[in-house]
C-alpha cells in the first residue's frame, strides 16, 4: 500500500513499513537469551500484522525480561518502570488512552514475587493489555535466585534446591479474570507467533506465560527451565493457526480436528488438536488440565482460555471512546454555571 | 424549676453574668455512630444563617461505633475560626465521657445533659440544664428504632432556646439538610427539634452569659469541607485518572470528586464518563496509575495519608526522575505509623518533600484554607504538567474534614496549562526532539505522548539513567548534567509557585512563619499578641514548597522569625533550615504543637511570650 | 619490534623516564560476563603480596553480558586505596570502548592491547604492548569452549611482566583462588598466564616507568569486600532471622551471610540451622520479617539498597513507633528511582534518617572499611536491641562490592547485649510492667517476649497510639509523651554510638567533615593540601546519625568545616543543619561529587582549593 | 486439674484456667458485627481445649477485623501491625520463636487487596500458622468501600455496584499450599468451633475464610454478604465435630456417612457428610467444588482441604527445635577459631 516509489524496493508490509521500523536498539542481553526470542516473535508479529508502531505502547517492570520493550518497537512509546508494578502503570496509560495497543513484558520475579498482588488485580479489572511473561524460574538480573515459578525441586547454579511450590500464572490469570491465557516457548517460534497474533486482535486482557530460559543462569542440569528440560517436557495441546480479520479468505476446517475462535476484531484463531480434546474450554477444565499437566510433570503450551468478548475495564467505567489524556478543556472543565450552582447548594 | 445555677451562691444568682455574645464554644459529646452529625450541622448552619462566624470540627475516634466522640462549634464575631480550648457549652450526650467532660469545664460553662446522668451533682460553679431525653422523644418518635437518632435532634432545640438560636433558621438548615427526597424524615427531626426548644422554654431559667445575636458577616459564604473544596478543584481542573485507595481523613477527598464527576462531567451527548476513576488495591497501584495515566496525557491524580504516602514512596521517586506530571493529595494525620488516624498534623511536610531514596525533591502546595484547597487543585494540576513532576497537595485532617466557612469559589480565569506537548504537526515542524534537553532555560523539556502518529515522536522512559535523548545511559556526565538540569527545575519553580500571603507591620521586630492550618490560630494570636502584651507582629504563610524568595525578605526583615507548625520535629523549620544560611537561620525560633488536635491561638501566644521571656 | 614507544620522538624514547614503583593504577577494560575477574584478582593478589598496599574496583554496567566493565587495581606505597582518576596502565581487552579508553590516558600510560585492534596508531604519547590473543591461546588451551576464559589469564602474565610482578605471586594466588578442588582449571589458567609471561619477555622491551618492588605493608592484612565483612559482622552477632530480597549492590550482603551461616552456625550436634534465612517476595515483606522476627526475640536483619528501602518505609515507621529492634542494611547505589544501580553514590542518608511519615529518627551506622563493616554490623545488632528500634547499617555500592585491603578482624570482647528483656522470673520480681515507660531515664521501655511463660508477660503492640502499658490511647497527653520519650531516646543514643574518627591538626582552620568510604579520597586530598597547597586541615568522620557531640565541638575549633559527601544535595549536610545552630550553621561549606564512581581526592582538593579562594 | 482449692470453685478447663483469662478487653466493633462472634469462638475454643494463653502469639493487619485480637486472648502476646501485611510479620515472629501457636485475624481487605502478595505468598511457605479471615466483602474501617472479595453485582450501601469479580480466598489458599482450607459463616457457632479446634491441632498453615457480616456497612439488600444472604445461601458440605488428642476416647463412626481425619497432633475431626459426597478431597477436587459451588450462587462452607503433615517452612529450613530468639550467646555466636580461619582464607 506503500505509494512511494523506491528505487530498489524493500520489501513492507500492509501499511507500507519495513521490518526494520518494527524493531528496537541492540539487546544487551546475554547471547542465547530465551528473552531475545519473544523481542524477536513481537518484531515480526507487528510487522506481519502491520500495526502502526506509533499506535502501541510498551511497559515493563525491572529484569532482563524488563529491559526487552527496548528491543522491539523502536517506534512505539515504552515505559521501563518499576520492579513488580508494571501492571498498574499500564492501568494508568490505558485509562488515559485507550486507543492505545497496550503490550506489557515482564519476568518470573517481576510478576510472581514482588508484583503478584499488581497481577492478580490486573486479571479483576480484564484491562485490554497483552502482558507477556518471560518466565525462567529465577531473576536474571540479579544474578540467579529462585523466583516464585521456580518447580519444587528444581536446582540453582550455585546448588540450592527450590522447596516452595510455584506460581502457575496461567492458572492465576485463569481463574481471576484474564479473557485470554496461553503458555508457549521461547524455542517454540509458530506456535508463540500464532498466540501472539491472537493476543494482538484480543479485546480483553491477554496473558501468555513465555517458557525463556535464561542461559547465564537457568540453562543447567537440575533446572526445570533449561532449553533441554522444555524441549524434553514440552507438550503442545494443539496446532495454531491466525487468520487476520483483513486477509479474507475463506477458511476450510475440517470440524473434528479444528475448532475456530473468532476474535473480537473479527480475525480468526484456528485450533487444530494434537492429542486429547484439549481445545480451550471452560475455566474449570482448563484449570484442571493445567494441574493434569503439572502433575504428570509435563509443559503444557498453548491456549488454555478464550473469552473474546467480556467487558473490559473501560466498558464498566463506561469511558467515552477518545483518549482521556487528550479532551479539549471544553469537555474536562465544567462551565460558571455548574460551579454556581454549587456554591448555592453549599450556601 | 429544674436548672442549678451555681446553687452554692445564691447571691451570685441573682446578678447575672454580662452577656457573652457571639462569642462561644458548643461542644456536643456523643458516642461514634449515634448518628449527631446532623443534629450538629442543623445547630451550626442556624448561627451561620444569622450571620455570625462558625466553624465546625469533629473529634472522633478511629472506630466506627460506641466511641466517645466530641463536635465542637466555635462562634466568633471575630471570625476567628480556629480551635478554641475552653468549651463554654457542654452538650453532653455520652454517659462514659460526661464526668470528665465536665470537670474539664472552665467555671462559668454551660452543661446540657440527660437528666438521669445527675452531672449537676458534680460541680457548682456551672450552669446546668438538665434535660429528660426519654421522656421528650416518644412523643415526637412513634417508631422506637428512629428514636436513638431523632434524640439527637432534641438537644438542637434545646441549644437554640439557652443560645437564642433562631427556630426559622434551625428549621431551613434542617430541611435544607435532608433535602428534598427526605421529607419525611426532616419532618420528624423537625418535630423533635420543636419539642426541645419548647420543652426549654417552658422549664428552663437562662442563667448563663451566651447568646447569638444576628450580624453580617457570613452573607454570601458557603460552609464546606477542605476535601469538598479541593474535589471541586480537581474537577475544574479536569482531571481525567484517578486510582486511589481509601484511607482517613483522605477517603472523603476522592468521595466527593467522584460525586462531582458523575454529576457534571458526563458527556452531555452520549452519558459517557470523561474520567476514569480505579479504586486500586493499595496505594502502591494508585500512585502507579497516577504515572501511567500522566505519562499518557491524562490530568490524573490520587489522594492518601501517611501510611499511603510512604508506600508511594518508590513511585514518586521514579515519577521524579522520569519527570511525569502527577498529583498526589496528602491529607495528613498523625503519625509516625498508623498514629491517631483520627487527628490532625502537619507531620509529613519533610518526609514528603524529601520522598524516596537517593537525591530527589518535590514540589508542595499547601492550603490552609478552602478556597485555597480549590484553587491549589487546580494550580496543582498546571504546575504537575507545566513541570512535568509530581506534585504534592498537603492537606490535613482538620482543613480537609472539618466544616469551613468560605467566600465561594471564583471560576478560574486562566486556561488550563497542559505544559509542554508535542504533536506530530510540531514533530514535522521540529524535525525531531530530546525529550530531556532544556530547551527554554527553566529545566524542562518536550514531551510527546504515546499515540502521537509520526514516527519521530516515541521515546523511552526509564528510571534508570538516561541522557538527554532519553537513551540509555551509565555515562557520568549524562547522569550530572540530567540530575543539575531536575535541580534547576525546581529552583525555577520557586517563581511559579503561588507566593506566600504576607501581611508586614510597621516596626514588628517579630515574624511569624506557618503554613496550612496554623494560620487559624495564629490570626487569633496575634491579636492576642497585641492585645495582651503589645507585641506587634509580622506573618508570612507560606503556600508552597519551595519556598519564595520572598521569605528571605521577611527573614532579612525581622528580627526573630518564629516557625509555627503542628509536628514535633520541626519540620517546616527543617526544610527551611535546608535552604538558608547560618546567619539567617540565627533568627529562626521554633513554635511546634502536637498533641493532634487542631492547633488554638492561646498554645502559639503562651509559647511565644515564653521565648520572648516575657 | 612489536611495542610502539612514543614513536613520533625517538630521541626521547631512548632516555627512559625515571621508574615510577609502587605507585600507579591499573585499569582492565572488558566486556561484562566474560570472565576477566579471576584474571584481575589474581592481579591485585599478586601486587597485595609483594607487601604492596592495593585496592580493587570493579565498574561495571547493569546487565550481565557484553556490556562494558571497567576494573581498576591501584597499587600504592603510600597506603592510598580511593579511587585515582587517571589510568596509568590500560589493559585494553574490550573492542568495543578501546579508542575512547585510549583517548582518555593521560600521555606516558601504558597501553596492553589486542594486537589486531592496532590501538598504536591511536595516539603517539604512550607505551604500547601488543599481544596476540588468540594465536598464544590455542597452544595453552586446546578446548576451544574454554579459550574465552583462559583468554584472559594471558594478560595477567603480560601485566606481571610489565610490572615486574613476582610470578610466584602470581602462582600462588591463582592456586588459591581456585582452591583445591578446581586444581586443573588452575592448571590451565597457570599455562595461560606463563604464555602471557613468556610472550612479553621474549617480545617486548620495557619503554615504561612503571614497576613493583616488594615492601612490607601488607603483611598479616586481608583482602576483603565490605559486604563480606558485613556479612561476618552479623554472624558473629548472631543474627537468627533474615528475610531478605535480592537487589544490587546489597545482595552479596546476604549471600556471604547465607554461606557463612552454612558453615559456621549449624549446630554441631544435630547439624540443625540456629537461623533461619527467607528470600521473601519483596522488601516489604523481607522488613515485615525483620519486625516479627525483632519483635518475637531474634537478632533479625535484612539488607537493601534504596528502591527497596524506599518500599520499607512504612513498615520502618512502625518499627520506630512499636520499639522493634532490627538491623537494615542499605548497601546505597546511585539513585533517584533505579538510578545506576551498579554505581555508588552516599544517597539515602537523609531519606533513610528520616524515612516513613510523621515525626521520627533513625539512628545509622556508617563504616568506611572492611573492619568497621565487620564492626558495625555487631554493634548494629546490639543498639537495635538496646534501643529497641530499626538501626540501619549504611553501607555504598564502592565499599559492599569492591576489594579493599584490611587488618584482620577482631573477634569481640563484649558479649551479646540483649537489652532490656524481662524474663517470667522478672516478672514475678517486679510483679508486672509496663512496656513503654521510661524506667531508667534513657527512654527505653522494658519489654517481654511473646511465649514468656508469665500471666503478666503479655501485652499488645500496635502501630496506633498507646500509652505507656501500651493500650490503645487517643489521648493528648499520652501521645506528647510517648513521642518526647521517643525523642529522648533518640537523643540518649548520641551517647553510645560508634564515636566519630577524629584527627585535629595543631593550627588548622579548616576542618573537613565526612562519612563512609569517602575517607580514602579525604586521607589522600588532606596530603595533597598540605603538600601543594600549604593548608593544614583536621578531619572528623562521622560514623554514626545522630551525630556525637564532638562534632559540635570540632566545628567551634575550626573556622570553615567542609562537608564531603557523594550526593547532590548535600544530604550529610542536611542532617546536620536540622540539628545546629546558625552560628554553627555558618562555618559550613559543602563538597559534594556525585558522578556515580567512588570519590577521589584531586576532586576534593580541587573544589577545597576553589572555594578557598585560592 | 487445677488443684488449688478456692472457696468457691469456679469453672475452670483443663489447665485450671477460667474462661475469662482467654477474654480480651471490651470490643470497640459495632454491636452486632460478624467480627465480635469470632472473637467469642476463639475466646471458647482456646479455653475448651485448654491451651496456654501464654503460648499464643496473636496477629493483624489494619481494619475492623485486624482490631479484634485486642478482644481476645488478653494474656496472649498480640501485634497489631501495617495494612495488608500482617503474613510477613507473623512469618518472623514464628521463625524467632516457632514453639508459638501463630494466630492471626485480618480482613478481606486487609488480605485480598493490599496484602494479596502476602498472602499468596505465605501459602508458597505452608507457615505453622493459623490464619483467619473476617470476610465481610468491603472495608468497614473506612466506611464500606468494596473489597476484592465482593461478588459481582452486589450494591455498595451508597448505591454502587461491584463489576470486578471477586477473588476467593479459599480457592487462593488451596492452590497454592496452604495444608487446611475452610470457609465458614460468623453465624454458625458449632461449625466455626470444631474448624477452628481443627486448625488449632493443625500443623501447617490453616486458613479459614469466615464470611462475617458488616451491620454497619454491608448487611442491606443487594448484599451478598449480609446475614440474611448468607443464612439464606449458606450451604454446609458437612457436619463437623472435633476430639481433641487428650480425650481418651474412643469414637464410634459410621463409615458410610463419617470420615474421619487424624490431625498432626492426634486430635480428630470428624466429618459427618450431608447431601453429595462433600468430604475434603484432592485440591483439584476442592477447587471444583468451589467453582460450581460458586456458578450455583451457594455459599459454601466446611473443610476444604486438610494434609495434616506437609512438611512446614521450619522443616524446609531445617531449624532447631528450641526459639531462634532465645538461643544462648554460645550457639549463636561462633568461637575465636571460626574468626581465625575465615581471616585465614582471606589472607
Ligand atoms: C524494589 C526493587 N527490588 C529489587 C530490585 C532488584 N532486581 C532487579 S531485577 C530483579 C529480578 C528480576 O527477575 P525477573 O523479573 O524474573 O527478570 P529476569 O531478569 O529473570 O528476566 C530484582 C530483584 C529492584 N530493581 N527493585
Ligand atoms: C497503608 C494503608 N492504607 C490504607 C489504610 C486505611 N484502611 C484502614 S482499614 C482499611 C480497610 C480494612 O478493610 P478490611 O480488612 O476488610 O477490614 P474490615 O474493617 O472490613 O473488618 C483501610 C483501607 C491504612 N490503614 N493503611
Ligand atoms: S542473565 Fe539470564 S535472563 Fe538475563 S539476559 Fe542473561 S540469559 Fe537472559
Ligand atoms: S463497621 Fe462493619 S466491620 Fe467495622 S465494626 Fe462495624 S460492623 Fe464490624
Ligand atoms: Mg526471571
Ligand atoms: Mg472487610
Amino acid at each position: 500500500m506503500s505509494t512511494t516509489v523506491t528505487p530498489a524496493p524493500k520489501k513492507v508490509n500492509r501499511i507500507g513499513l519495513e521490518v526494520i521500523q518494527y524493531k528496537g536498539s541492540k539487546t544487551t542481553l546475554c547471547a542465547g537469551c530465551g528473552h531475545n526470542s519473544v523481542s524477536e516473535r513481537i518484531v515480526e508479529c507487528f510487522y506481519d500484522l502491520g500495526i502502526q508502531p506509533w499506535s502501541v505502547a510498551k511497559f515493563s517492570g525491572i529484569g532482563c525480561s524488563s529491559k526487552s520493550p527496548a528491543y522491539f518497537l523502536g517506534l512505539s512509546h515504552g515505559f521501563n518502570s518499576v520492579h513488580g508494578r508494571m501492571p498498574s502503570v499500564a492501568t494508568g496509560a490505558m485509562l488515559a488512552n485507550r486507543t492505545l495497543l497496550g503490550l506489557g513484558v515482564t519476568g518470573d520475579g517481576d510478576t510472581a514475587s514482588i508484583g503478584l498482588g499488581q497481577f492478580m488485580h490486573l486479571q479483576r479489572r480484564n484491562l485490554p493489555f497483552i502482558y507477556i511473561i518471560e518466565n525462567n524460574g529465577v531473576y536474571g538480573l540479579t544474578k540467579g535466585q529462585f523466583s516464585a515459578t521456580a518447580d519444587i525441586g528444581s536446582k540453582q547454579k550455585t546448588g540450592g534446591v527450590n522447596e516452595a511450590p510455584p506460581f502457575d500464572l496461567c492458572a492465576l490469570a485463569l481463574q481471576w479474570g484474564a479473557t485470554f491465557v496461553a503458555r508457549s516457548f521461547s524455542g517454540d517460534k509458530k506456535q508463540l507467533q500464532a498466540i501472539l497474533k491472537a493476543a494482538i486482535s484480543h479485546k480483553g486482557l491477554a496473558v501468555i506465560d513465555v517458557i525463556s530460559p535464561c542461559v547465564t543462569f537457568n540453562d543447567h542440569e537440575g533446572s526445570t527451565k533449561s532449553y533441554t528440560y522444555v524441549r524434553d517436557h514440552e507438550e503442545a495441546m494443539h496446532e495454531l493457526d491466525f487468520v487476520p480479520s483483513y486477509e479474507d479468505i475463506a477458511v476450510e476446517i475440517d470440524e473434528g480436528t479444528t475448532r475456530e475462535v473468532t476474535m473480537h476484531d473479527g480475525s480468526k484463531l484456528l485450533i487444530k488438536k494434537l492429542a486429547a480434546d484439549r481445545y480451550p474450554g471452560t475455566k474449570i477444565e482448563a484449570l484442571t488440565t493445567l494441574q493434569e499437566a503439572e502433575t504428570a510433570g509435563v509443559v503444557l503450551t498453548g491456549v488454555f482460555y478464550v473469552e473474546p468478548e467480556k467487558d473490559t475495564l473501560m466498558d464498566q467505567l463506561n469511558m467515552v471512546d477518545e483518549p482521556l489524556g487528550t479532551l479539549p478543556e471544553s469537555r474536562v472543565r465544567p462551565g460558571q454555571a455548574v460551579l454556581d450552582q454549587v456554591m448555592e447548594e453549599l450556601r | 424549676m429544674s436548672t442549678s445555677v451555681l446553687p452554692t451562691d445564691s447571691a451570685r444568682a441573682a446578678t447575672l453574668p454580662p452577656p457573652v455574645i457571639n462569642d462561644f464554644c458548643i461542644q456536643v459529646a456523643t458516642a461514634n455512630g449515634s448518628g449527631s452529625q446532623t443534629s450538629n450541622n442543623v445547630m451550626m448552619r442556624g448561627i451561620f444563617q444569622m450571620g455570625i462566624p462558625v466553624s465546625g470540627k469533629n473529634m472522633f475516634p478511629s472506630n466506627i461505633q460506641g466511641l466517645p466522640t466530641w463536635f465542637t462549634i466555635r462562634a466568633s464575631k471575630h471570625g476567628y475560626v480556629g480551635r478554641k480550648k475552653e468549651v463554654d457549652v457542654l452538650v453532653a450526650m455520652n454517659p462514659e465521657t460526661a464526668k470528665e467532660d465536665v470537670a474539664k469545664l472552665d467555671a462559668g460553662a454551660v452543661v446540657i445533659y440527660d437528666e438521669p446522668l445527675g452531672l449537676n451533682q458534680q460541680r457548682s460553679d456551672l450552669h446546668f440544664y438538665p434535660v429528660p431525653y426519654d421522656k421528650l422523644v416518644g412523643p415526637v418518635c412513634p417508631e422506637a428504632k428512629l428514636r436513638k437518632l431523632v434524640r439527637n435532634m432534641i438537644y438542637t432545640g434545646v441549644v437554640a432556646w439557652v443560645l437564642s438560636i433562631e427556630m426559622e433558621e434551625i428549621h431551613q438548615a434542617l430541611f435544607r439538610q435532608f433535602g428534598a427526597k427526605k421529607k419525611k424524615a426532616a419532618e420528624l427531626n423537625w418535630g423533635a427539634c420543636q419539642a426541645g426548644y419548647d420543652y426549654a422554654a417552658k422549664t428552663f431559667t437562662k442563667t448563663d452569659p451566651f447568646k447569638v445575636e444576628r450580624m453580617n458577616a457570613t452573607a454570601g459564604k458557603i460552609i464546606v469541607e477542605g476535601n469538598q473544596a479541593a474535589a471541586l478543584g480537581c474537577v475544574f481542573a479536569g482531571v481525567t485518572v484517578i486510582g486511589w485507595y481509601p484511607i482517613t481523613p483522605s477517603s472523603s477527598l476522592i468521595e466527593y470528586t467522584i460525586g462531582f464527576l458523575k454529576r457534571f462531567r458526563n458527556d452531555p451527548e452520549t452519558g459517557k464518563a470523561t474520567y476514569a476513576v480505579v479504586q486500586a488495591e493499595d496505594e502502591l497501584a494508585a500512585v502507579g496509575m497516577v504515572l501511567g495515566a500522566g505519562w499518557a496525557g491524562a490530568r490524573s491524580m490520587t489522594s492518601s495519608s501517611g501510611p499511603g504516602i510512604s508506600l508511594m514512596s518508590e513511585f514518586v521517586g521514579l515519577g521524579y526522575y522520569t519527570e511525569i506530571p502527577g498529583v498526589i493529595f496528602d491529607v495528613q494525620r498523625v503519625g509516625p505509623s498508623t498514629g491517631l488516624p483520627t487527628r490532625t498534623a502537619q507531620g509529613d511536610l519533610m518526609s514528603t518533600a524529601l520522598l524516596s531514596h537517593g537525591d530527589k525533591k518535590h514540589p508542595m502546595l499547601i492550603p490552609s484554607s478552602p478556597e485555597e484547597c480549590f484553587e491549589m487543585a487546580m494550580a496543582a494540576f498546571d504546575l504537575a504538567e507545566r513541570y512535568q513532576t509530581p506534585v504534592f497537595v498537603m492537606l490535613d485532617l482538620d482543613l480537609g474534614m472539618n466544616s469551613w466557612m468560605a467566600d465561594p469559589f471564583k471560576y478560574p480565569t486562566k486556561p488550563i496549562d497542559r505544559g509542554k506537548v508535542l504533536s506530530a504537526a510540531d514533530l514535522d515542524r521540529l524535525g525531531g526532539f530530546a525529550r530531556y534537553k532544556d530547551v527554554d532555560g527553566d529545566g524542562v523539556g518536550y514531551r510527546t505522548l504515546a499515540g502521537t502518529p509520526h514516527s519521530q515522536a516515541a521515546y523511552f522512559t526509564r528510571g534508570s539513567g538516561h541522557n538527554e535523548k532519553a537513551q540509555y545511559s551509565e555515562r557520568e556526565e549524562d547522569y550530572v548534567n540530567n540530575m543539575d538540569r531536575l535541580t534547576h527545575k525546581f529552583e525555577h519553580m520557586r517563581g511559579a509557585l503561588p507566593a506566600p500571603a504576607v501581611d508586614i507591620r510597621q516596626g514588628a521586630k517579630i515574624g511569624l512563619v506557618a503554613v496550612g492550618t496554623s494560620d487559624y490560630a495564629i490570626g487569633e494570636s496575634r491579636d492576642q499578641l497585641r492585645a495582651e502584651h503589645g507585641i506587634e507582629t509580622s506573618y508570612l504563610r507560606l503556600k508552597a514548597y519551595p519556598f519564595s524568595d520572598e521569605l528571605r525578605k521577611f527573614i532579612a526583615d525581622h528580627d526573630r522569625v518564629y516557625v509555627i507548625e503542628q509536628n514535633r520535629d520541626g519540620q517546616l523549620l527543617g526544610l527551611m533550615k535546608l535552604d538558608y544560611t547560618g546567619e539567617e537561620i540565627s533568627k529562626l525560633r521554633s513554635i511546634r504543637y502536637y498533641g493532634g488536635l487542631p492547633l488554638d491561638a492561646r498554645t502559639v501566644t503562651a509559647d511565644l511570650i515564653r521565648q520572648e521571656g516575657k
